[in-house]
């Protein structure tokens, strides 16, 4: 199990065949990476402010719960913070399992933890100004699934 | 003594990114109405209490959790993380 | 949309990163990778034949439904054939979408008519003699789900 | 004349993986009975039909299809993809 909160840019196939190559045993690797988007064309970056002595250990217990439920060969999650350029990698997951369902399911699981429970928030830096990113209610929603 | 921490726009509005303060406060609540009784950027801050969060030494916590032995209290709008 | 069926390895982490420099406006990129498992510990090989003909316009169809039924960015898919050794990577899937939730559920879609519907076969060469994989119920139930 | 193609153990049982047939049968169920009443090899390939999947001219289809204008038929157990 491996969680890096980091400033600098990942390589997130580097990253997929290190983490493939560390499992044995499993079926099954998936893989969710979060990229920036510039929906209005207008985006300059995307500031991604975060609470440092919150983030590894919510994440950390994330993680513990998907091994445990999913009963996971191996979990990656890899989060940046920082300003981040339209088409930047912000975020990547990647889960192993014996078969496909559960590390689809755990890395959908882990993803919707991060997005409403991992102590980061979005600001968008735009040609006309800076907005914090809403949390979505879709967001919240999809926690009651788990 | 308890550190008080700020992030995203309570951050902004506050002004600042954390303080250390003397509080005889018993819950958040008590702790929050302290705070905008103090200054109108408090006040601003912890306005709507439903697009707030608080996290007591670093796990997330309800507003009327106590504060007895919490070192670090932290504010800030829903996660977006992901 | 590129489908790839090959004999060779593929590198999926050069893959996915491929794959994702090529969209542009995505948010998200899913990625699946089937590995060889060697359960009882005496696998020599798995060998997988095809319906050549067949698989290109099988896997095609069900890719061209994909992409129409989650308004995907992009989406990649990638089968060997041929004799695997265990820790080999058999294939993989990668989607590409403006939202998570329509990635990954294009992304298990793919996999669970790939699993079904395209005319692959895999047989298991052991130490003790060859055996042909039997298809799953649970494989054939999981597309009730689409 | 119509190609008829045998994949995994459908083809081990038949003994060769393709034959060009002349048939009149009407149907993939003729052609089975067909087939079957010809060599014991192909009757115990054909024994059970829920363990067979049948494609005309590579696209999945029924046993009670029709043959007419088709010009490949494949036999073959349940795929095992992915």
């Amino acid at each position: 199990m491996r969680l890096s909160v980091q400033e600098q840019p990942f390589d997130a196939g580097a990253e997929l065949n290190a983490f493939t190559a560390g499992v044995s045993g499993a079926g099954a690797v998936v893989s969710f990476t979060g990229i920036v988007r510039d929906l209005s064309g207008t985006l300059r970056a995307m500031e991604i402010e975060h609470y440092p002595g919150m983030t590894q250990s919510a994440i950390s217990a994330i993680m513990d719960e998907a091994m445990t439920r999913w009963s996971l060969s191996d979990a990656l999650v890899i989060h940046r913070y920082g300003a981040l350029k339209p088409g930047a990698q912000i975020m990547m997951v990647a889960t192993a399992s014996a078969h496909r369902l559960a590390a689809f399911e755990a890395a959908e699981f882990l993803m919707d933890y991060l997005k409403s429970r991992a102590p980061f928030w979005k600001k968008e830096i735009g040609l006309d100004g800076a907005e914090w990113v809403a949390a979505k209610d879709e967001d919240e929603a999809a926690l009651t699934r788990w | 003594m308890v550190d008080v921490l700020y992030f995203a726009w309570v951050r902004e509005r506050i002004g600042l990114p954390r303080e250390t303060l003397a509080t005889n406060a018993a819950t958040v609540t008590d702790l929050i109405a302290e705070l905008s009784a103090r200054e109108e950027r408090y006040a601003l801050a912890f306005s709507d209490l439903k697009s707030l969060r608080v996290a007591l030494d670093q796990k997330l916590s309800s507003f009327d959790a106590p504060l007895s032995g919490v070192r670090e209290v932290a504010f800030f709008p829903p996660m977006t993380g992901g």
